[in-house]
């Protein structure tokens, strides 16, 4: 995992490279990082992606996958069985409190 | 018809949206506005002030949304919505959500369906600072109970 | 709690009001506004202007009494009524309500309730003028329509 | 029937003395009068003191009794049974068109 660098939204359809994920609210402040950039080799499903960074960042298990966290892929919201490919945004964030 | 929708951390005057709205606008007979504040009360403590942060781009592009939404579901020729991000103190303004319509009805209810959507689905987080603390609002469930009554009239156009 | 009724023959800045009824106000997060307007088209001529009279004395009451049954409704801490009265032309604001509140539902609820018995007990006339002509307007059963809503809320809350 | 005095909204309980009565919106237009002051000599109903000027103005019943005419007595909404005493204000006008 890299810092993050800048947003791309065009999915480039290649097989393997790089996505963008970004954190929002509280979940941003737990795990303390607002966005990183996870290289994968083939799409996944959200799911089996969130999976992945758990691997990678054990403490982040109790507010990734065990909390009320929602998901927007390329900046819509979106299921977990949903497919993650190469060039996309994916964002995790808490239900929204604005207005 | 038009929409307009900012996120910024500058404040804006209400009387200077309700005169974008009104201008050149000999059509309409109705404009309702909506404006929220920081308020001093929430969960028991004094609030002193609010942060709020959104996810640039989706906000924007769900804000447009919910105001297309109510233009299909109303006559509302003009629709503003501003909304404040960054560190708000007690008594700011935070939103506000300006419509016109040629009746009244159709203006009340539009302006209240977009910020009971906005609740619901716009990207915009918020924490409370107090005096010697702060936390992240909760999401609240009476804002999802707001919506049932726009989706029950909803099912009842489709019947 | 507070109530500001006026009627008047001179125009209105709702930048101000919406001003008045947020100053030092901490306690209130939301702000309704309705204003209504002089619109060109009403039953098919093009509208040029408005005249409207009202009942000295009586109205004020009537609005009062109003806007004291919406705060016995809701939480309504503050409330203002400016009905315009005279000859005004197309484009120009007629009526304004404007209410605070806790919580937004109240609000919206609030002045959509002021306006519907406004349109169905206040005591204002209005003359629609057009190029050669004019005639006044005739009372319209939507209004009474819409008092039903809050009247049929009544029914339920006394189950 | 005189020309409208000041209007009185204190009723004196006297059994003789005049009411001011007012008209608005159309029903002023067509009547072509705003108001006048009606000395009565005992208390009547809304309806008969209708009637009465109805008949010292014949072509006024077209629209004070035939149509959907409003009254107020003393600035408040009243039916046609209530007492009309001298002293009091009563206002006739059409359906409001307010806001």
């Amino acid at each position: 995992m890299a810092a993050g660098s800048e947003t791309n939204l065009n999915n480039t359809n290649a097989a393997s490279g790089h996505v963008n994920v970004l954190f929002f609210g509280q979940l941003k402040e737990r795990l303390k990082c607002d966005k990183l950039t996870v290289d994968i080799a083939y799409s996944l499903s959200i799911k089996s992606f969130k999976h992945m960074l758990v691997e990678q960042n054990p403490h982040w298990q109790a507010w990734l996958e065990e909390r009320d966290v929602l998901c927007a892929l390329n900046q819509t919201m979106s299921s977990s069985d949903e497919l993650v490919k190469a060039g996309d945004e994916l964002a995790f964030f808490p239900p929204v409190t604005g207005g | 018809m038009s929409i307009s929708i900012k996120v910024q951390t500058m404040d804006f005057s209400v009387g200077e949206q309700h005169g974008a709205l009104c201008s050149n606008n000999k059509s309409d007979g109705a404009v309702v506005t909506f404006t929220g504040l920081v308020r001093e009360f929430s969960s028991g403590d004094n609030v002193i002030a609010l942060e709020l942060e959104h996810y640039p781009g989706m906000t924007e592009q769900l804000l447009r949304s919910i105001a297309e939404q109510a233009q299909t579901r109303w006559q509302l020729a003009r629709i503003s919505i501003i909304h404040r991000v960054g560190y708000l103190a007690l008594g700011e303004q935070i939103v506000f959500v300006g419509v016109t319509s040629r009746h009244r009805q159709a203006a009340f209810e539009g302006a209240q369906f977009i910020m009971d959507y906005l609740k619901n689905h716009a990207t915009f987080w918020k924490k409370e600072h107090f005096k010697d603390s702060s936390n992240w609002v909760e999401f609240k469930q009476s804002d999802k109970q707001a919506l049932s009554k726009w989706q029950s009239i909803e099912q009842d156009a489709i019947k």
